[in-house]
Order: structure tokens, then sequence, then C-alpha cells
């Protein structure tokens, strides 16, 4: 659909018996280990790729090589070796990825903590706010933000988590109702607790594992988010990503000339990873998830 | 000789290595009421699912079980699902689960008739178990719990089955609602000549509904007979605590709580009144509790007896009326009231959820010190705290996570936890209600040690008369937000004055 | 596999059955079309608010002007007027409109419809929306019969002959009461040009058909249509598949792909497009108040100069612009050779990193310890291929020179922002330029620049310099061709000396066609001319047919069958599949 | 009482949105003036005029209130690029994108509902694996790129963009089946994204019924398997599928921006991403009014239907 995807899925480990539980957790220990070596990728990869290579002015390689012994992913339209390319973008993508979950994720928790512990005319606002940005159709509001900031990895950033927390909000939210309903609340209470006590003895720990897991899923939402922009031409021109590497191609005539070679592997490495961590998000969520 | 109707030789299930049935050879003549009891855990659901076959793919079953002669296990799928519900239905526990919640309650009876191509009509059926024609077009959640019931037992003869079993028919209903459901099931039973298999946890109900009675405890049959004889000399000693664990009321054997001086009062309620938006759920209640006095406040659900405590303990504002406790009036808000809170506690029906899971039960006891600012010396006051609710040595049990412990253990965790801030009042809601039949006998014990030890005076707050008499010095019922009789125990359960009264005394099964 | 097997049998026969009646359709005769493919959206038909480039080629072939400009050498010739005559005071002009020419409805062009256009755009304020520039120095417009018309102007104008304004018929707008609402889509739309536009939807096509009344004689096929691209990119990937037949605008990679295509011609023409890089040289407003916050450096005029010896530009030609370009010096295209200027050898600033680097140093910027001198900001458009790649290479040249940049690529609305509010220190810009240099060297003469709010300015590069102002007021009262193209050289020496901009390059306009189903196409001028974007309507009016054989729209059906068939297959199948389960789904549980 | 409630609460997001459509398209940066007559001889005099004309050289304010009054009125006002009024803009555009949207959704909702139950009700089976593991690999893949790879896998056998050829014959079959040709990838491009998340809800909403009492129920009357997932299961279940559906149909008119732009499908995520580059401030407004009151209208029938559904929830 749209680089924002929510995450209504986000239930599908609970219910799941034993069977289906130990599916998952194999499932999420791969994704960890793709994720492990993405992550080992982008931090260290940039170090031993020599500056020239990515460098349009210096390359010196025919483009639009198919993959062959020279390059065994081809090259781009500069001449850059794609398979550097990928391994240059990793590093982008998971920076953007990460910090816009957290983001996205730090604002969802806040107002959904704050609009379900405190009732009221502020949480009554914070709910209609959080309503109407559940409304804004995401991509929308994240071009038209990216459009009024200046350019960069920070924009990009703010216009996704700025307008894909509602859903962790909603679900924050919710979950803080339904722990603050828990007889052991009520007992907590009872005891003479405040709201400092409530929150900070019940309610944010038991939010946090969902909170968790809802900050793995939301990373891969994000690092798609990031793709579309960058598709769209939105993102930071300066920097090599998947997302931009696509878009190179498709500005450069990748698809006419069928250069498969080129628009193949950025796609290809958003879908392991994003994979990747909807497989760990899945896994976690099995686990923290009670089981009834 | 007659073929029994039902007959399992020895039958044993288990999941995994986990044995849940051992063993077990039951048999039942067409016609013959028979009770199952034992508490949660025992294994009894299960040798009732497993006659229709109805367990989970993953369970493993041995021996035999013979329906009219036939072994369910070995039935071709087209032979079973003939079988099921002609020869023998199933009463459901908890009928607000087991009935579709999307469809008209009428159409789900009808379907196993069409399925099966008996006669008869869905306004007979309802008009069997007591139930206007009409409420076939309604949907589950538009019935209350009884009419519910009542469902579920039109839809079990809806086939004319000769065998029903009935899976803890009337567990969450309340004494009077359960009162009437048990009537129909009796009278049709016995009008039809059925066959019934009752499984319950509760003796009484089995003893007013069963011939005979078989008794399992951890997967295995430990006693059979004429329930009469059980009841009366039971010789298994599970059997014997699970028939002291229901207290008949007038019988002074039962009666533990030893006559308490005249009291000075401690609370007072005067002229209560709260409400819920438009509806008002205590309408002008008076109510004292002396120092050290046991008091027992019944009534039904719904009667407002739980938004009483809440107010009494300042977690709800009255609408109007007065809570005075030692001579003050109890604060609303701010630091007095937090000051108050330390004198009263609370302690909740269901005591895996009142205790955090994620908390031990060292944390979930000092939790009160720790709000109050009393974390000097936590560790010695907390050990004192968890011995003197009687988990003994301490040291066992505080590191210990709440899913590590049993009902019982976790309900005196929730009373240490009230105990480490040396209240004078103790408000029980339930305290007992969900706890397995022998384990409660313990709590009551409990909670009279306390108020003969520390003077601690208490509130309970059930719907459970026996427990009343049981415990209290006095009782308070309780009926559509008024306290419509109070008095001694003696004087309310032996010599009801009020309509009201007189007739929760009757709902209550006799042994 | 059963399942799966008898479907890809049955879309197979499905296929093979299909294809027999859209064999069988190819006999009947099927109109001659040229489809165009276009990238830029439609503002509007109105001729009098269209001020998209696209409209405006549209528009040029819906309506003829008073005066056209000739295929192969653009010289001015005969539009709906094929005399014209100036007064000795060059105020007052006679324009003759020969008998015989008719609208596209049959009815006579005349002077009348020549005048009513003219003093339409003189009376309604919004009828000037598009061509007002024109005529702003007018005085009077009359039709004195309905063969001549006279206009007299405030002032001498040279563009007296390059009035690019659609003539619109009276009979037709003369009932119009609002400008401003009218769409002008009443289908067919009455027009004088070669094509007349029958069907408009917006976002997706335009279609005209052949004027079979055109003066110069129908064009020799049947229907034009104009096809909307989202991107450059699609369009080639369309013309490749023979979807579209002419496709523009194309990248030089896009270009390459062409190469050796079957059936696909490719032309590669001298552009009317430079590229410029914007070197900010102290903006300031036009009553002389800074704005803007561009590096002091830049103000002198040594450094400026530094800075474009730096650039290489035969290395930008070659690897940013594939080749497909030519290296930048003036203002004005070679393509308009007449009024094109090369720097001399005395002039010429040769690519000399060592040179620009003494120069910096003369100039007192020496570099600091860390080796810069001082940093500067690039800003660019981000999603044009060109300011991506060519930022890249100038902040390696800069950098040889000690001077690190800054790279921002940003929206075009942000581009536009920056260079308005000076807000820059080097930018990309690019111009097309006319027949007619006057607008392009307008851009830069001190007037352009914003009044003391910012605001109302159109300068391109905030360059105000008295000498080319002179020279400005000068050539615009020229009317000896000769001597006004000495100026017009002159005014772009002084530009390229004064570096207000460094011209980087002028691309070429890379077009292809295809040539299975065009034979030819004219181009303007003949030799190295462009198709599309022309100033006129040759490329499209004079498009020979390669003959009807070629022209065939079967080849698609196999495909579009096959879509369909692919849908009702999976339907198939799944309904099967349920079905096959229900009959077993009995024994299970 | 209840509709009543929803009503005004979607009533007050439309207002939020007009308002917030507002002043956030006015802080996009570009004076549209300048992008309208970029590369065009203009003078100073003829922007000043462009300006007045569609009332740019006013205050803010005014601007607002003008836009605000027109809106109640259903003026969205004149579009800058298109010279014609935005809501007869829209108007066209949505035509493409219902069809898109809506021929995809309703292929993703029977594939999605019925791939989901069937991988569901045989948990853990090799068809319930491959199922789940697609649908999440689908889930990740980004939808450009997903189009980008069908344009250059399926080769010349389908137009590469928009809805319509221009040289079809006009009678309506052929009109029909050159628009259902046009369609195919856009459509199975939007499918296979939308279609995985349908699955897995679906898939998670009924295996959370799986283990509901009322299908002991229906088991133990003696009903086929079939039966009592098609009677018991599947009516249950599939509720928060259904609302889902609608939910993400509204979201879907706006999401369809990338799939647009790839296949140049002359709709409103099309119409959108032009509008940008204007930037043409009614167009933006008027769009951003329209998708989000899609979704708010969405919304507004999952309720309703909702309730229709579920005999639990009282709607009216």
């Amino acid at each position: 659909m749209t680089g924002f995807r929510t995450r209504w899925f986000s239930r599908v480990g609970r219910g799941d018996g034993a069977v289906g539980g130990f599916l998952a957790h194999r499932a999420g220990v791969a994704g960890a280990v793709v994720l492990a070596v993405a992550a080992l990728v982008a931090v260290i990869a940039p170090l031993f790729i020599p500056a020239d290579a990515l460098d349009v002015t210096r390359v010196s390689d025919a483009p639009w090589q198919a993959p062959g012994l020279g390059h065994w992913l081809g090259t781009d339209h500069a001449g850059r070796s794609v398979a550097l390319l990928v391994v240059q973008g990793a590093g982008t993508s998971l920076f953007v990825g990460l910090t816009a979950a957290v983001l996205s994720v730090g604002i969802g928790t806040l107002v959904g903590i704050v609009s379900g512990h405190f009732g009221g005319l502020a949480a009554g606002v914070l709910l209609r706010v959080t309503d109407f940005f559940l409304v804004l159709p995401a991509l929308v509001l994240a071009i038209a933000l990216s459009t009024v900031l200046p350019r960069g990895l920070g924009t990009i950033v703010l216009a996704i988590g700025l307008t894909s927390w509602p859903s962790t909000a909603r679900m924050v939210r919710a979950q803080t109702l339904t722990i603050e309903a828990r007889p052991f609340v009520e007992r907590a209470r009872a005891l003479g607790g405040g709201h400092g006590h409530v929150i900070g003895r019940h309610v944010l720990p038991s939010v946090l594992p969902l909170v968790l897991v809802n900050a793995t899923l939301a990373v891969a939402s994000a690092i798609v988010a990031e793709s579309t922009l960058a598709f769209l031409g939105l993102g930071d021109p300066t920097r090599i990503s998947w997302g931009a590497m696509v878009h190179q191609a498709q500005l450069h005539g990748a698809v006419p000339q069928r250069a498969w070679w080129y628009l193949l592997p950025p796609g290809l490495a958003i879908v392991v990873v994003v994979l990747a961590f909807t497989l760990v998000g899945r896994a976690l969520e099995a686990v923290v998830t009670p089981k009834r | 000789m007659i073929k029994p109707s039902l007959e399992l030789k020895n039958l044993s299930v288990h999941y995994g290595h986990k044995r849940v049935v051992h063993d077990v050879n039951l048999a039942l003549e067409p016609g013959q009421t028979l009770g199952l009891a034992g508490e949660s855990g025992s294994g009894k659901s299960t040798v009732a699912m497993s006659v229709l076959r109805l367990l989970p793919r993953t369970a493993h079953v041995e021996g035999e079980i013979l329906l009219d002669g036939d072994d369910v296990r070995t039935m071709s799928w087209g032979r079973l699902r003939a079988v099921r519900w002609a020869s023998a239905s199933i009463v459901f526990q908890g009928a607000m689960h087991s009935l579709n919640p999307v469809q008209r309650v009428g159409e789900q009876i009808a379907e196993p008739m069409r399925l099966h191509g008996t006669g008869g009509s869905v306004g007979e059926l309802l008009e069997q178990v007591e139930l206007p024609l009409g409420k076939a077009r309604a949907y589950p959640h538009e019935l209350s719990g009884g009419q519910k019931q009542r469902v579920m037992i039109a839809m079990a003869l809806a086939c004319g089955p000769r065998l029903v079993i009935a899976d803890e028919p009337t567990t969450a209903l309340d004494v009077v609602v359960q009162a009437q459901v048990l009537g129909v099931l009796k009278r049709l039973v016995a009008e039809q000549d059925l066959g019934l298999l009752m499984i319950s946890h509760d003796l009484s109900v089995l003893a007013e509904t069963c011939d005979d009675l078989a008794v399992m405890h951890r997967g295995e049959l430990v006693e059979r007979g004429r329930t009469r004889e059980v009841i009366a000399n039971p010789r298994h000693p599970h059997t014997a605590a699970l028939t002291a664990a229901f207290p008949v009321i007038g019988d002074p054997a039962h009666r533990w709580a030893e006559p308490a001086p005249e009291p000075q009062p401690l609370l007072e309620v005067r002229d209560l009144a709260v409400d819920y938006g438009r509806t008002r759920a205590v309408d002008g209640v008076d109510l004292t509790i002396g120092r050290g006095e046991i008091v027992a406040l019944v009534g039904q659900s719904g009667s407002g007896k739980t938004t009483l405590a809440r107010t009494i303990m300042g977690l709800r504002t009255p609408s109007s009326g007065r809570v005075i406790f030692d001579g003050v009036e109890v604060p609303r808000k701010g630091k007095a009231l937090k000051a108050f809170r330390r004198q009263v506690q609370l302690v909740l029906q269901d005591p895996a959820s009142a205790l955090n899971p994620r908390h031990t039960v060292h944390d979930a006891v000092a939790e009160g010190l720790r709000v109050h600012g009393l974390a000097d010396d936590e560790e010695s006051q907390v050990t004192a705290a968890v011995e003197r609710a009687e988990l003994r040595p301490a040291s066992l049990y505080l590191e210990a996570l709440p899913h590590e412990l049993s009902g019982g253990q976790q309900q005196r965790v929730v009373i240490a936890g009230a105990l480490v801030l040396q209240p004078r009042l103790l408000v029980a809601d339930e305290p007992v209600a969900s706890l397995d039949a022998s384990v409660r006998g313990e709590i009551v014990a409990l909670l009279l040690r306390l108020r003969r030890e520390l003077g601690l005076a208490s509130l309970i707050i059930t719907h459970d008369l026996g427990l009343a008499w049981q415990i209290a010095d006095r009782v308070a019922v309780m009926h559509q937000g008024k306290i419509v009789e109070q008095g001694s125990v003696e004087q309310v359960l032996l010599n009801p004055t009020h309509d009201y009264t007189r007739a929760l005394l009757r709902a209550v099964p006799q042994v | 596999m059963r399942v799966k097997s008898s479907a890809l049998l049955a879309i197979a026969t499905t296929l093979g059955v299909s294809a027999a009646p859209a064999t069988a359709q190819e006999q009947a005769p099927t109109p001659v079309i040229l489809k165009v493919a276009i990238t830029q959206q439609i503002d509007s038909m109105n001729p009098f608010l269209a001020v998209f480039q696209s409209s405006t080629e549209i528009g040029r072939l819906m309506y003829d002007y008073l005066t056209a400009y000739a295929a192969d050498d653009q010289r001015v010739t005969e539009g709906l007027a094929n005399r014209w005559e100036p007064s000795a005071d060059k105020l007052t002009w006679t324009f003759t409109v020969p008998e015989g020419k008719k609208w596209s409805d049959g009815q006579p062009i005349t002077a009348q419809d020549v005048a009513f256009t003219y003093n339409l755009m003189l009376t309604d304020e919004v009828a000037r929306t598009a061509n007002g520039s024109f005529v702003t120095n007018f005085a009077s417009v009359a039709a004195t019969d309905d063969k001549t018309v006279v206009v007299k102007t405030k002032a001498p104008q040279v563009t007296m002959l390059a009035l690019d304004i659609p003539i619109v018929p009276k009979h037709v707008w003369e009932k119009v009461t609002s400008v401003k609402d009218y769409t002008n889509e009443q289908m067919p739309v009455v027009g004088s040009g070669p094509f007349v536009l029958t069907e408009h939807v917006a976002g997706q096509f335009i279609k005209l058909k052949a004027n079979k009344n055109y003066w110069r004689g129908a064009a020799k096929y049947d229907e034009l249509h104009f096809v909307y691209f989202q991107n450059s990119d699609a369009a080639v990937q369309a013309l490749a598949k023979g979807e579209v037949d002419l496709v523009n605008r194309m990248a030089p990679a896009q270009y390459e792909s062409l190469e050796g295509k079957a059936g696909v011609t490719r032309n590669k023409a001298q552009g009317r497009r430079f590229t410029e890089l914007l070197i900010n040289p102290g903006a300031q407003t036009r009553t002389g108040e800074p704005i803007g916050d561009g590096n002091p450096a830049l103000k002198d005029v040594r450094v400026r100069r530094a800075i474009a010896q730096a650039i290489d530009l035969d290395a930008l030609v070659s690897r940013v612009n594939l080749g497909y370009a030519e290296k930048g010096a003036g203002l004005v295209p070679p393509v308009f050779d007449k009024w094109h200027w090369q720097p001399g050898t005395s002039e010429q600033r040769e690519f000399d990193p060592a040179a620009a680097n003494a120069a910096l140093d003369a100039a007192g910027f020496p570099r600091r310890p860390d080796g810069t001198r001082f940093g500067l900001r690039l800003i660019g458009r981000a999603g044009r291929a060109y300011d991506e790649q060519a930022s890249e290479y100038l902040k390696r040249s800069m950098s040889e020179i000690g001077i690190p940049l800054d790279v921002r690529l940003v929206t075009d609305n942000q581009l536009n922002e920056v260079t308005t509010a000076a807000t820059y220190d080097l930018a990309f810009s690019g111009w097309a330029t006319n027949v007619d240099p006057d607008f392009i060297l307008s851009l830069h003469t001190c007037a352009q620049r914003p009044g003391a709010d910012g605001k109302g300015g159109t300068t391109d590069a905030y360059f105000c310099d008295e000498t080319y102002d002179k020279l400005y007021a000068q050539q615009l009262s020229e009317f000896d061709e000769g001597k006004r193209v000495e100026i017009v050289k002159q005014m772009q020496a002084r530009f390229y000396d004064q570096v207000p901009a460094v011209v980087l390059a002028y691309e070429n306009a890379l077009e292809a066609y295809r040539s299975d189903h065009f034979a030819r196409f004219t181009t303007q001028p003949a030799e190295g001319g462009v198709i599309m974007a022309q100033n006129g309507m040759w490329g499209y009016y004079g498009a020979e047919p390669a003959g009807r054989a070629a022209q065939s729209s079967g080849s698609r059906w196999p495909g579009l069958v096959l879509g369909g068939v692919v849908i009702a297959g999976l339907v198939v199948v799944s309904v099967l599949y349920a079905r096959r389960r229900n009959a077993t789904a009995g024994e299970r549980e | 009482m209840r509709l009543a409630g929803r009503l005004g609460g979607a009533a007050v997001s439309l207002l939020m949105v007009a308002v917030l459509g507002f002043f956030l398209f006015r802080v996009v940066p570009g004076d549209p003036v300048v992008s309208m007559t970029r590369g065009r001889p203009t003078t100073a005099a003829m922007q000043a005029e462009l300006r007045t004309q569609f009332g740019l050289d006013r205050p803010l304010v005014e601007q607002f209130w003008h836009y605000f009054t027109g809106l109640l009125r259903g003026d969205m006002g004149t579009s800058f690029t298109f010279r014609r009024p935005v809501a007869d803009v829209i108007l066209e555009r949505l035509g493409p994108t219902l069809l898109l949207v809506g021929t995809s959704t309703l292929i993703a909702v029977v594939l999605g509902l019925w791939l989901g139950v069937r991988a569901a009700w045989r948990r853990d089976s090799g068809f319930d694996r491959a199922t789940t593991g697609v649908s999440l690999t689908l889930w990740a893949v980004p939808t450009f790129w997903l189009g980008m790879l069908l344009m250059m896998a399926t080769g010349d056998l389908f137009p590469s963009r928009g809805m319509r050829d221009t040289d079809t014959a006009p009678d309506f079959v052929s009109q029909a089946l050159d628009v259902g040709h046009h369609l195919v990838l856009p459509s199975l491009t939007l499918v296979a994204v939308v279609c995985a998340e349908y699955v897995l809800v679906m898939r998670s909403s009924l295996l959370e019924e799986m283990h509901a009492p009322y299908l002991t129920t229906a088991r133990a009357k003696g009903l086929r398997d079939d039966l009592v997932r098609r009677r018991h299961a599947v009516p249950n279940a599939v509720l928060p599928a259904i609302t889902l559906v609608f939910l993400r149909f509204g979201l879907v008119v706006a999401g369809a921006i990338t799939t647009e732009t790839v296949f140049s499908w002359p709709g409103l995520g099309l119409l959108f991403y032009d509008a940008l580059t204007g930037p043409d401030y009614f167009l933006l407004q008027g769009l951003l009014v329209v998708t989000a009151g899609a979704v708010v209208v969405m919304n507004l029938l999952a309720d309703v239907l909702h309730g229709v559904l579920d005999p639990r929830v009282k709607v009216v």
C-alpha cells in the first residue's frame, strides 16, 4: 500500500499454541541473525570501501554493466558497483528506521500513557488529537512535511516519526487502560499509591514489553517509509540509501534498459531487513504476551 | 442386565508427559444421575470432554469410552458426528462463551435438530426450560446468565439424547439463579428419565441433583457411592476436606467464629449514597463495624456491596453521606486520605490478578511500605508480615513470582501485603470465592486468627451465606443498594425477618 | 498439481482463440495516429491562460500566430499575415491578412479576428495572463478592413515580428463572457492551426484531428494524440514498446538505452536550453539594499572568476551529460547561431586549477592551516539527475582550490525560494531561450531585481552592471539586425567576464521516434534541430507516416486477453479448489 | 445517540483537517506564481496580476476565511495548475483511483480473507507456513519497487502507463478491455501488498477465536469441520477484519500515491504528487480534505457496519 503500514496484525502471535510459538521463535532467531549481520555490515563495511569506489567523479568503470566477474552485482548509471552501494546504503536505511521508530514510539508511549492514565480534559484533547492524526493519511502528511523542512536525514526522521506515532499511542493507551483496570492497580491505589507510583511501578513496566514489540515493528515500517519518501525524491540526496537507489534506478532509466541488477538488490535488501524486523517483533510478541 | 449408557474403562488421558486422567473406571446406567466432584485440575472436565471425543488433538487418550456400547475412540468421523448430541449432549460450563455470540439462540438450538434430522420445535424446548418463546430471537448477550444456561439446557435436549453431561452448569451464577437453573435441570432429568453426568467443584450442588457421587483427585477416581453416604461418611481424606469446605448454615460445627465482646465502633457509615451516572448503586446505607469485629456484607451480584466497600476505602466519592473512621470523618483526598489508607486495607477476590505478575512476593508485600515511605527496616517488616500470613519460612517465598504460587499462597501474599502496614480494618471482597474448596478453610482460619491475635476488624463482602455463618459476628444483607436486614449471625441467618433474606437462604443448596 | 496444469491449459486455449479476431481486425482501415509522450501537465486549453510549455506547444497546433518562424532557419515567415510594414518611426505596424485562410469550421480568417484577439488582451487583464508581455507596449490595435491590421505602439518594439500570441476566432470568442472561467473545451475547438482539439482528459491524454481546412494543407496523417506520462522513464519505456511514437526530454542514459533498438530512430538536436551555475555576486534589491546571505567573498569578481576557472566544463559535459551537450559560454545557445557568442582566445578562461588557486591567493583569500579558504553552499534541485551528479564534480573541483562545498539538494519550490531570496552561494539554474534573445538578456538587468520588500523580482543571478544595462537599452532600440547582434554579443562577453553565473552546458535535446510508424519529421532548424518544443508546429505538422501496414494496434491484444484470462483463471482455480476441499473436508476434524 | 456522537466526532475531525490543510500547505515554501511562470517571459507586473487573481495578495486570515466559507458551500477554490475548480479536478481523478483501489481491495479482501481463514484453520500446516511466510514477505516489499519489478518482468505484455490507450475503438467493450488491460499491473501491485495484511489480520483474528468454547459446542453438536468454520468461527472472526478493510480502504485512497506514480495512473495519488510541485495550494487543501474525509467516512461506515454485523454492538 503506502510506505506507511499500520501494524494491525501485530496480534498474530497471540493465541498461537506451543508449536506456533516455537515456529515464531525460530523465525525470530533467524531474523535476529539477519539483523545482526546487517548492522555489522552497516557499521563496518564503510570502513573497507575505498572512498573512490562510490565517488561518481572518480569511478572509471563502464556504467550499466551486467553482473559479472569484475562487479558481481553489476554497475549503476555512473559505473559504481551496485554491491558496494547496497552495503553503503544499509547504514542510512537502518539509521533512519531506528531513529524514526524511537521517535514515533516515544511520542506514542508518552501520549498513550498520559491519555490512558489521566482522565479529564487534557486526556480528552490528547485522544482527539490522536484520533485526528490517525485519520490523516500519513504518507500525505509526511510528504508535505518533507517538502516544508530542509532536506536531510533529520527531516526524514521527523516526517516519519511525527506521522506514525498514533497507532502506538492507541495501543499504549489501550494497554494502560487494561492495566489500570487490573485489581493490582486498585490494590496499589488502596495502599495509598499516587499517579507516579501507579505509572512508574505498574503501568510502565507492563507497557514496556509491548512498546518494545511495537518499536521493532515500527522500525520495519519506518524503513519502508524512508524508502518510499526517498523513492518519491524526498530523501537526502547526498546519502546513499536503498530507497534512494531505487529512485536513482528509475531516474536513470533502469526499467527500460532491463537493468535488473540495479533495481533488484536495493529492494531485496529492504525486504530482507524489514522482514527480519517483523519476524523479530513477532517472536518478541509471542514471548511477551502472556499465554492464556 | 441393562447395558450402561456410558461406560469408561481404564480411561487415561495425557498431554505429552503430563497425565491428567489416570485409569478411571466409571459406568452410568440409563436414567441414572451421577455427580462428578473435584477441585480445579482434578481432571473431571477432561473426563466429560472425552465422552464425545472433544479433547484437543494434542491429548492422548487410552482405555475405552463406551457410549451405548460403542467405543467412541474408534468410531469413524461420520459415525462420531451422528452420535454427538443425538446419543449424548453437553451443557457447557460458562454459557456466556459457549454460545455463538453473533447467532440468535433459536437458530443455535435448531441447528443440531436440522443436522440430525430430529423433530420437535424450538418453542417447545424453550417452554420446557421456562423461557418465553420470544427469546428465540435474542442474541446471547441480550440474555441474563441464568437465561443463557437455560438455552444451553434446551439445546442439549434438542435431539432427545439419553445422556446429558453437565459441566459446571451453574458455576458463574448467583445463588438464587443457580437454584432456579438446578431446579429446571432436575425436573427435566426426572421427567424425561435422562441419564445425567454432572460435573462440579461444589459438593452441595451435586448433592442436590444427583443420586450418585464420584470424587476425583489428581486425575484419579478416589471415591464412588450413593451421594448421602459419601457425604455423611467420606472414606477418602480428600472427600472429607471437600465436605468440610461447604459449611452448613445452622450447624454449630461449621461456625468457627468465637463470640466477640461487645465492641466499640471503629468505622461508621452514615446514610451513604453513591451514584453511577443516573443509577444509584448505594442508597442510604448505615453500617457500623466495631473494633475487632467481623461483619459480613451479603447480597447478590449487583446489589451494591462492592461499591459500598470501595467507597469506604475512599476509592470512590460518595454522592452524599459520611464515613467516619475512629471518630474522624474520612478525608476525600490529599495526604490525610493517604494516611487513612494505612489504617484500612483491601483484600481482593482473585489473588492472581490482585498481584502484579512482574513483582516478586517481596516487592508486592513491600509496596505499601514504599508508598508510605516506611521503607527503613523493610526486610524484617516484610518477613514478619509474610510469616504472619503463614507463609513459613518467609525466605522460601520472598523471591517467588505470583504465578509460581498456588491460589491459597497468593491470597496469603495479598493478606501479608495488607498486614505489613499494620491496619486496623481489613475490607475483604469475596476473599475465598475463587479458591479451591480445600484451601478456603485455611484462609478463613487465617482471618480469624488475625482477629484473635491482632484485634483486626474485617468487613467481608460475600455472596456466600455459608461463609458468613462460618466467620462473621454480624451480618448485613444488601439488596438493590439498601441494607435490608442486619444483626448477629444467628439472628439473621437462622431467624430471617426480611423476605429477601429468606429467599437467599432458600436458594442455598442443601447437602 | 493437476489443478495448476489445467489452469495453464485453460489460459493457453483462451489465448489462442482470442488471437484470431485480433488479426482479423487489421483489415479495417484504421486512422493513422501520431502518439506523442508528454511529461508536463496541461494547465489550460484556453490560450489566454495557458502558461505551461506543454500547453503553449499544443496551443501552437490549434492556433496560428500572426507570423511564424521557418522550419529550416527560424527566420520570420508567413503566419496568418503574409506581409508587414513598419512606419518610419517604428511606432506603427501594418499587417496584411490575405484572403482564403479558413478557420477549422469553414469561416474565413480575417484581420477582424486579429484585432479582436489583441484588443481582448488590451481590455481584459485576465486575457493578459499568459502572453501579456507582448502587448504592454501597445497603444492601439485596429482592423481597417478584413485584410489589414494596424498596431500602434508607445515605443519602438523589436519583437513585433515575434508576437507569440495565438489568434482566436472572433465568432467564437465574442460570446465568451468571462475569459477566466472559459476552459475552451467545446469540442471540436475551432482553430486556425494544423490540428483541431477534439478530446482532452486531464492527466491522461489530449486528442487532436488534422485540420482539413488548414491553409498550408492538411497534415499527412489523421490524428495526433498527446499522452501524459508521469516521468520520462515511463515515456521511454512506452516508446520502446511502441505505445507512443515520439518522446523528448530524455536523460542521456535513457537516450543511450534506445541505441540500436529496432524501429526506433533517435534525434540528437541542439537544444534551446542551457544549464548554469549561479554565483551570488552580493545580491541587492532594486534600491541597493543587500538581500540574502551570500558569502561576501563572492562579491569579489576575482573570486568568481577563479571559481569559474576551476570548473572543468569539458569533464562535466562528458561525464554528466555523457557528451550530449556543448560546453557553455554565452547566454544564447549555439542553436541560435546568429546570436550565439563564443569567447575569443584572449577572453577565454581555460580550465586551470593552479591559476585559480593563485588568483584566490592574490585576491586575499589564502589557504588556512587546514587547507581551506572558505566554505560555500551549493543548492541544487533534488530529483534532477544533472544537479545530483554535477554537484559531486563541483564538490571535487572546489576542494582543489580550497573551497569545501556544502551541497544541499532541495525541491523545486525550495530552490525557487532560495534563489529568489538570494540565500545561496552557488546554485544550479537553467533557462530555455527563444529565437529573440531579448528575454534571456533582460533577466540580468538591474531593474529585474526585487523591490525593497524583496518581492517582485524576476532576476536570474542578481546581476547588476552599468555597462551591461547600457548595452541592453541600446540593443532594444537597434533595428539594424547586424548591429544588434554585435551588441548582444558584447553583452554576453560582459556577462562572461563578470561571472554572476557560469554557463555550464548547452544541453542537447534528446528525442526519439518510432521510425517504423513515422518515416520522418520536420526538424527546426533543418540541421540538428528538434522535433518537439519548436518555435512552431513543424515537427508534428510535417510528420510522414511510414505506410499504413506498419500501423497496427493488434499487437497488444494477446497481453490484454492474457490479463483477463489470468484473473478469470484464478477465480476458476479457486472455485475448483474450494469444491474439491469441500468434498473431502467431511472426513476431517 | 452513539451514532450522533460519532457523527459529531467525524465532523470535528473534518474541521481540523480543513484548518490543518490550509495552514500546513501555506508553510510549503515556494511562490506558486513563480513556479507557474518559470521559464517564460513574465514581468513583475504580470506576476502581481496572477497573485491578485488567486487572492494570494490578501492577508492569510482573510484567505483562510474565504477558503473556509467556500468549503462549506462545497467550493474548494480554483486550482493554479489546471485553472479549474478544485472540486471538478478532484472529481475527475476520483474515478480512476476508485477503480484501481476498488478492484484491488475487492480482490485483496476475497483472496486475503480466504487465505487467512485457511491458514488459521490449519495452523502450522505447510499451507499455513507458506501463506504466512509469503504474506510477511509481501508486507515487507516496498510497493513502488514491486511495481517497477512487475513492469520489468512482464515486458511488453502490459502497458506501462495510464489507464487507457488513445487509439482504442470507442465502443464500450473495447474501452472496458483496454482499461482492464491497463489495470492489471497496478492492481496486482496493490493487491499483493494489501492482501498480505488482510491474510495476517484474518489469520490472527481467527486464531483468537480458535479456542472459543462455542466452537467446542458446535463440534459437540456433530457439525462437520467446515460447517463449524463457516457457520461459527468465521462469522465471529471476520468482524475485526471487515472493520480493518473499511479503515484501510479509506487510507488506500491516499495510499495509492506510489502505485499511481509508478504506473502513471491518472488518479488522486498522482494528482497529489503533481500538486506538490506547484505548490497548488487549493488543490492540495482539497486533496487533503477529500482523502482525510474518505478515511473519516470509512471509519464511520466501519462503525455502522460493525453494528450491523455484530449484534453486540449498538450503533443507533
